[in-house]
């Protein structure tokens, strides 16, 4: 996604201008900023689906759904980046498969140990993501169209490699691992690299001169050339480390299932992107920031375990997931415009004299 | 470091059934049992869970059914979960992998639910009860027999499957293999195995490719609901109409239309409602102590009658029934 | 003050323009249609590699199987190009499809004597309607399209499950007269295809030949500027998703007529095939250029590779790289034809050209 | 005074009176009044972020004012969007291109109102025809079939005008046309200008060449901080008497260099070449030298900068920083090695619009203001705020986004972004477009002290006056090539003029 916004390009209209300047300040206003804002929810709704879910609040709960959360919190992050560049990657989901099956496979008949796989499938899965890198900055293609195809080429490839298989024979002590939890708590051990991770993307992105590149590239990508931003470049790394997350996600994956097969993970791109969306960030890119998409992975998180703790239907939860993001794009917006009607009607009330 | 000769792994750890059963126990009150199916908003086992409430309503316990809405063992295991934290007595689940759900399920078990398979099973360690809808031998045995009734005994077939990984189609495609070797079925050649997916259109496209790869083809065998309606779709629109046999496993309601109008003569299914009924039947007697899954052990399962553990605690529904122009109109699923 | 250049020749820009009134095809114009003869190649060579191999890939069973086959996804990629073109995107066409179909069947089972076209007729309206909420979400609230169909793509789908709550529709339950629509052949082309081809025949002359068609390329390709110029961007944004939906609609008619077997799933994971024929199809992503001529033949060119690999045996699991392979190398030759162009374009400009 | 004086001698097409328009805090436009008379040319004058474009986007409906009565004919004028303001009969020429890149030349001139012929289809060929005739009026060739896209700034300017023109329109609105013109394109479009007016039309132009408004309009209005000052007949008015109203004291509209003592030589290009585009470019710049490039539009004095810079590949040539050789293509590289450069299209090129002034200002400095790689919040506002005061920047806030302030203040902040970086050698391409009298000195001011400091600065011009009063040595290219080496001595407007013309060059 370039810089040239698919809805309506920044600065050259005033009018566009005004409406995005008045929905900045309008949120401001009412509630300090997007981030604020989901995090506020995420307590609200954790705090409801306490009080009113029974069994919400127990250790083991949180366990369960901090577990569930891991692969999506693990993509969100580098999406995040790449989407704040005003690109974006669909492809995780299947290079997640990919990595699975890969790893599968290697452990099926390579006879190699698994620390090595778990290596070498990281390594795939940068190789992976460079493939994408490489359509995406060497050719100067749109993310949105190359990751569609990698989308199908990685889910495809995936099947070629375990075919109907499914490998399940892990050693139970790194199975065990995947989900165990840090002693004397009930919060699995697969929740700290996860904070790791978020910590590495949140400084980078916005303590760094790196950071403020990704969001001058994301908003105008030719006046970040001029600036001195090596854009391909960074764009390409940026889709190298999302692979490679891609394959930690596809080594955890594996091990927390114990089971390696072709459609490990299908569909969970469309997950990644709504949280990060939730999260704040602008699908245009340069807008966002880290805080919000991990607030909004939580939120996702916290609403779908609650609903199908209260035994909501797993049709109302799809509606739900729906709602929820046209909601998180919608509000804003129609808040601030009905702000900026009120001012316009009270400037027309009391005109300034000439 | 950890290689797979080193890794100690002792796979078919078969079942170990705790305690010893109590034939005479009784079916408590107020038992919960959930249903939680590879997916919801599949009619199939929208009719198989309808069985498995109606019995139990017959037990006075309460009936749940959960599950997500795309068939993925990764949404299943949050559903497992999420049955545990609830304290479900009893968990009737249908796999949609053998070994992903198995970590919950053993948590679940654990926390003090009965655990029960149906229609697609997981590892046997992770269950109690695993409720087959026929045996593998037994499809593949009425499969072949049925293909070959209709195409006289010799020509080229081919099999339509679900998904490359579906545990049951696989395991029936190998049992039809070696059925073909028996003498009365040489002049029968097996040509390919087709994926359709489950998926109504690739299906279609698949059968079609079939037909054409393969000019001297004389019947499909399609042992899944989805395969075989989207065949007998093709077919019957098509000039092999009648000419190419056409059986497999599939509903009644999907194929009465196919069957009538001459496309398909015969084929089979098990009622999928006594599966879920005897399902949930299973998971009563687990949680009522009359069984504990070890084999031999019997219970009664309503209407039913009376079933026997088998080996792995696997309980066998009956044989599939053969649906064909006579008797077709008596079903509704 | 500022240089004046008195007694030279104009500048050029561009080639000395040509006697008016002959009739010339732009330059934008050619690119495309070389794009689309590219397509056809490749179709071309498909079909032809396909039928060396299996001579019963061009008989006329197997020409109406793939016309059929190809039918509906030709009428999504229509409807995509004209939301694409502005610059948006419809994910939700798969969910509208699922929702019409599943609602077209009900019609069926609540009012069995329904006639045909009056089941067009509300499924087109229908999926109008689903149109209309995509387009007034992101119309009025200008939100960004890709997150607003992301969202309905979603919530159609879960309001299909909630509906059917996994009942299934049969052919059975559906009047013969209806079903015939999807199998019928007029003079041994399928019913099918000839509502494909008379879409794209519409879709595609408005686009290249009204005025408002036009628009919709020039919002795609400046929106601010399309605004700028007295477009009314909000309301053809509108009509294009209403238009979209209503395309949608009438393929989930027709998908209940075709397929007969109906449950909650159906169309489910559409919509990536349907944007990836698009690009195939030479539609660019980010708006502004393509034609549904194009798409139509990346639809047919994607049904095709289906079927070949179907008939050529290629083991299933490849199935889905290849079409992931050809998405890449189809968006691969866009770049290539736009930067020899751009060279091109370059050269006319150059000095005393 | 009213704003129909002085001694209105017909009745005006339009009026606008009391026309207010705030944007949050700013007021752009306090109780504007404006009448353009049926065949006359009216100039509207003023600093930047005076309110100019503010008031020409209230009159093509794409502002709605806050307060504020329009009347066309007398009759009251609402406009509720650009389409009306069409209807209405007013045809606008923005100040930036508003083209459609992926459309045709033809397709961009006659959108929404192309010839139809049958069934209300679209009529090509009469619509390729009907362009290349108004092409011919403003006597340029751009071939009607082409996409915009790739079109250089001065043609997309072109094809405005020809859009402009193509209406027919009552009312012509002209937002700074010239600023990407050269003098033949000016001329024609003053001749279609004059013409209009001749048949009763009645044109708004704006511009900050004094030169131009004198020699097109009948009347000025000066706009002060978003207010109206006057509106006088030109033939009442002299130029210093226009520029004391706009900025409300004395200037002196140019700022002659300081001679500084010239030290080593900082840059050197030898043999650049790049195909199609430029070709054999070679020329050196010393330390405290302001060096200009001069050449007609299209020339190719862009492109040899960004070539140097590094946004351009190049196919052939060196480029030497100080004695060592550059490698090509890395603009961060050239940075790193004291170079900067100010592009030529500060909306595509030089800002961010989106992000605050304060991140666009010290966006090429990012690196040098983080320690241990962790950007330092503090430091980034002190140095933003160094700059932008230097500059006189006039924006509400730091953390405005950039996009909300007027043309000639994003101008500054360009200038403040590449000035943080504290560079050996800067070029600057058109460095004072679009920027008012009041700034244009002061930036002229400041590239002479910038020199005196030992910069070497590479100064790209199209106002020959800026060329003449700034530079040590000028370099004049035709055609992609440097024909003629200027001295200061030797420069006048008749030896440049005839080097970038291609006559009497001895290069
Ligand atoms: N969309 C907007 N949002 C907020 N402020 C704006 C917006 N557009 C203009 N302004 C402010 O309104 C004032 C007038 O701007 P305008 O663009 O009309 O100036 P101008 O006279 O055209 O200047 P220039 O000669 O530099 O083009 C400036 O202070 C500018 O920052
Ligand atoms: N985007 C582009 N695509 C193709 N050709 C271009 C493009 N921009 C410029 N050119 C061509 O390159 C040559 C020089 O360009 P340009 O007009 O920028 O020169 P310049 O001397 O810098 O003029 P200016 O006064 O506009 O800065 C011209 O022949 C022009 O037509
Ligand atoms: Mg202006
Ligand atoms: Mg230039």
């Amino acid at each position: 996604m370039a810089h040239d916004s698919l809805y309506a390009a920044p600065s050259s209209s005033s009018a566009e201008t005004e409406r995005r300047t008045g929905r900045l300040t309008g949120l401001r206003g009412v509630l300090g900023s997007w981030d604020v804002a989901v995090v506020v929810a995420l307590v609200v709704a954790a705090l409801l689906a306490g009080v009113s879910v029974e069994s919400f609040a127990t250790g083991r709960n949180v366990q369960f759904l901090l577990l569930d959360l891991v692969p999506l919190a693990m993509l969100a992050l580098p999406m995040t980046l790449i989407v704040i560049t005003g690109e974006i990657d669909l492809s995780v989901a299947s290079t997640v498969g990919l990595c699975s099956t890969v790893m599968g496979q290697l452990w099926l008949s390579s006879g190699l140990s698994l620390e090595l796989i778990c290596v070498l499938v990281v390594l795939l899965g940068a190789v992976l993501g460079a493939v994408n890198g490489v359509f995406v900055t060497g050719f100067g293609l749109p993310s949105l169209a190359v990751t569609i195809g990698t989308l199908a080429l990685y889910r495809g490839l995936s099947f070629v490699v375990l075919g109907d298989q499914a490998v399940a024979d892990f050693p139970a002590s790194w199975t065990a691992a995947a989900v165990r939890d840090i002693p004397g708590t009930s919060i699995p051990v697969a929740v700290l690299p996860v904070l790791l991770l978020a910590l590495v993307f949140g400084v980078v992105l916005h303590a760094t001169a790196a950071g403020r590149a990704l969001y001058a590239m994301g908003n105008n990508d030719q006046a970040a050339t001029f600036a001195g931003v090596s854009v391909a470049r960074t764009k390409f790394w940026l889709f190298v480390a999302s692979g490679a997350v891609c394959g930690l996600v596809g080594i955890f994956w594996t091990l927390r299932y114990a089971s390696a097969r072709g459609d490990n993970a299908t569909g969970l791109e469309l997950t990644v992107v709504t949280a990060v969306l939730l999260g704040g960030v602008s699908i245009f890119g340069g807008r966002g920031g880290l805080l919000g998409v991990v607030a909004g992975v939580l939120l996702l998180g916290v609403l779908r375990n609650a609903l199908q703790l209260a035994d909501v239907d797993a049709n109302a939860l799809t509606i739900v997931t729906g709602a929820l993001l046209v909601a998180s794009v919608v509000l804003p917006n129609a808040v601030a415009d009905v702000r900026a009607r009120l001012h316009r009607r009270r400037q027309r009330a009391n005109p300034v004299a000439p | 470091g950890t290689t797979r000769e080193n890794s100690g792994n002792d796979p078919g750890a078969g079942n170990q059934a705790s305690g010893a059963a109590n034939p005479d126990a009784q079916i408590r009150e107020g038992l919960k049992i959930a249903f939680l199916p590879k997916q919801v908003n599949n009619p199939y086992f929208t009719v198989s869970d309808n069985g498995g409430k109606t019995a139990v309503t017959e037990i006075k316990g309460e009936f749940k059914e959960v599950g997500p809405s795309e068939a993925s063992a990764s949404s299943q295991v949050s559903y497992i979960n999420t049955l545990s934290q609830q304290g479900m007595d009893v968990i009737v689940t249908s796999a949609n992998d053998p070994n992903a759900i198995c970590g919950a399920l053993n948590q679940a078990k654990a926390a003090g639910a009965k655990i029960v398979t149906f229609d697609s099973d997981t590892k046997p360690e992770c269950r109690q009860i695993f409720v087959n809808q026929v045996t593998a031998e037994g499809i593949a045995e009425n499969q072949v027999k049925l293909i070959s009734e209709q195409i006289g005994g010799a020509g080229e077939i081919a099999i339509l499957s679900a998904t490359a990984n579906a545990t049951n189609q696989n395991a029936w495609i190998e049992l039809m293999k070696q059925q073909l070797t028996k003498p009365e079925y040489s002049k029968i050649k097996l040509v390919t195995v087709a994926y359709g997916n489950d998926d109504d259109q690739k299906s279609f496209q698949e059968t079609q490719g079939l037909l054409q790869s393969y000019p001297n083809l004389k019947g499909i065998i399609s042992p899944t609901t989805v395969g075989v309606a989207a065949a007998a779709r093709y077919l019957s629109g098509s000039q092999y109409k009648g000419k190419v046999k056409l059986t497999g496993l599939g509903t009644p309601n999907q194929m009465r239309q196919y069957v009538k109008d001459g496309t398909v003569d015969a084929f089979a299914l098990w009622n999928p409602a006594d599966l879920g009924y005897l399902a949930a039947y299973a998971g009563a007697a687990l949680a009522a102590g009359q069984i504990t899954g070890a084999e031999g052990e019997k219970f009664t399962a309503g209407k039913l009658g009376e079933y026997t553990v088998g080996k792995d605690g696997v309980v066998v529904l009956g044989p599939p029934t053969v649906f064909d122009k006579n008797n077709i109109d008596k079903f509704d699923f | 003050m500022s240089l004046t250049d008195t007694g030279t020749p104009h500048r050029r820009t561009g080639n000395p323009p040509t006697g008016a009134g002959r009739h010339r095809r732009g330059l934008t114009e050619r690119l495309l249609a070389v794009r689309e003869l590219s397509l056809l190649l490749a179709l071309g060579a498909l079909i032809l590699v396909t039928t060396l191999r299996n001579d019963r890939f061009l008989s006329g069973q197997s020409v109406k199987d793939l016309l059929l086959g190809c039918a509906i996804l030709v009428i999504l990629a229509v409807g995509q190009t004209l939301v694409i073109v502005t610059r948006n995107v419809d994910l939700s066409v798969g969910s509208i499809l699922g929702l019409v179909a599943f609602a077209t069947g009900s019609l069926f089972l609540a009012a069995p004597g329904t006639p045909w076209p009056v089941a067009v007729l509300l499924g087109v309206a229908l999926g109008a309607g689903c149109g209309a909420v995509n387009g007034g979400l992101i119309a009025v609230a200008k939100v960004p399209a890709l997150v607003i169909t992301l969202g309905t793509l979603y919530a159609f789908r879960g309001i299909d499950y909630y509906w059917a709550s996994g009942r299934q529709i049969n052919a059975a339950d559906m009047p013969r007269s209806f079903l015939r629509l999807g199998n019928q052949t007029v003079l041994g082309v399928p019913l099918l295809f000839l509502a494909a081809v008379v879409v794209v025949a519409v879709v595609g002359y408005y686009l290249r030949s009204y005025r408002s068609g036009r628009e919709l390329y020039a919002i795609g390709s400046e929106p601010a500027a399309a605004r700028l110029s007295g477009i009314p961007v909000g309301r053809r944004v509108f009509a294009v998703f209403v238009a979209n939906g209503a395309l949608a609609g009438l393929a989930g008619v027709l998908y209940a007529a075709r397929f007969g077997t109906l449950d909650a799933a159906a169309g489910t994971g559409l919509e990536l095939q349907v944007v990836a024929a698009a690009v195939v199809g030479g539609v660019a992503i980010f708006g502004g250029s393509g034609s549904a001529y194009g798409a139509a033949l990346g639809a047919v060119l994607l049904t095709t590779i289906g079927s070949s690999l179907a008939v050529l045996r290629i083991d299933p699991f490849w199935q889905q790289a290849v079409v992931g392979a050809l998405i890449l190398a189809a968006i691969g030759l866009d770049r290539l034809l736009a930067l020899r162009m751009a060279a091109r374009l370059r050269g006319r400009s150059a000095h005393g050209a | 005074m009213s704003p129909e004086a002085p001694g209105a001698d017909n009745a005006p097409l339009l009026v606008l009176d009391g026309v207010t328009k705030s944007f949050g805090a700013v007021a752009a436009l306090r109780g504007v009044h404006l009448a353009l008379h049926p065949g006359e040319a009216h100039a509207l004058v003023g600093e930047n972020g005076a309110g100019k474009s503010t008031l020409v986007k209230t009159l093509a409906g794409a502002h709605t004012p806050d307060t504020g009565r329009m009347a066309l004919d007398g009759r009251p004028l609402e406009l509720r969007g650009p389409a009306d303001a069409r209807a209405a009969g007013i045809a606008v020429i923005y100040q930036e291109p508003t083209l459609f890149p992926d459309l045709s030349v033809a397709e961009n001139i006659f959108m929404g109102r192309q010839p139809l012929r049958g069934l209300r289809r679209i009529d090509t060929t009469a619509m390729n025809r009907d362009a290349e005739r108004l092409f011919e009026r403003l006597g340029v060739r751009i071939d009607p079939t082409r996409p915009a896209r790739g079109l250089s700034i001065a043609d997309q300017q072109l094809v405005e005008i020809a859009k402009a023109l193509s209406f027919d329109a009552r009312i012509l609105v002209m937002d700074e046309p010239t600023a990407a013109l050269s003098g033949v394109e000016v001329e024609r479009l003053f001749g279609v200008a004059r013409s209009l007016c001749e048949r009763g039309a009645a044109v708004l132009f704006i511009s900050h060449r004094f030169d131009e408004v004198f020699d097109l309009c009948q009347r000025i209005t000066v706009l002060r901080d978003g207010a109206w000052v006057s509106t006088d007949r030109t033939a009442d008015l002299t130029v210093d008497e226009v520029v004391r109203r706009m900025v409300g004291r004395d200037v002196s509209s140019l700022y002659p260099k300081q001679d500084a003592p010239v030290r080593g030589t900082l840059l050197e290009v030898s043999g650049l070449s790049r195909a199609g585009v430029f070709s054999d470019v070679s020329f050196t710049v010393r330390g405290g030298e302001i060096v200009a490039l001069a050449g007609l539009v299209g020339a190719g004095r862009s492109e040899v900068a960004r070539a140097v810079f590094g946004v351009d590949r190049y196919d052939a040539g060196e480029v030497r920083v100080a004695g060592r050789p550059l490698p090509p293509g890395s603009p961060r590289r050239a940075i790193a090695a004291g170079l900067a450069l100010v592009p030529e299209d500060r909306r595509q090129q030089g800002l961010v619009m989106e992000l605050s002034v304060e991140r666009n200002a010290t966006l090429a400095r990012r690196r040098a203001l983080s320690r241990l790689g962790l950007l330092i919040g503090g430091a980034e506002r002190a140095e933003a705020q160094r700059w932008t005061r230097r500059l006189q920047v006039k924006a509400s806030r730091l953390t405005a986004p950039v996009g909300t302030l007027s043309g000639g203040n994003q101008q500054k902040v360009v200038l403040a972004k590449w000035l943080a970086t504290e560079p050996r050698i800067l070029i600057i391409d058109e460095p004072t477009r679009g920027i008012d009298v009041g700034t244009k000195a002061e930036v002229h001011r400041l590239l002479s002290e910038l020199a005196n400091e030992g910069l070497a600065i590479l100064m790209i011009s199209s106002e020959l006056p800026e060329v003449l009063g700034m530079a040590d040595r000028v370099l004049v290219m035709h055609e992609g090539r440097v024909v003629r080496e200027l001295s200061r001595a030797e420069a006048d407007e008749t030896s440049v003029m005839l080097a970038a013309t291609g006559q009497g060059a001895t290069a």
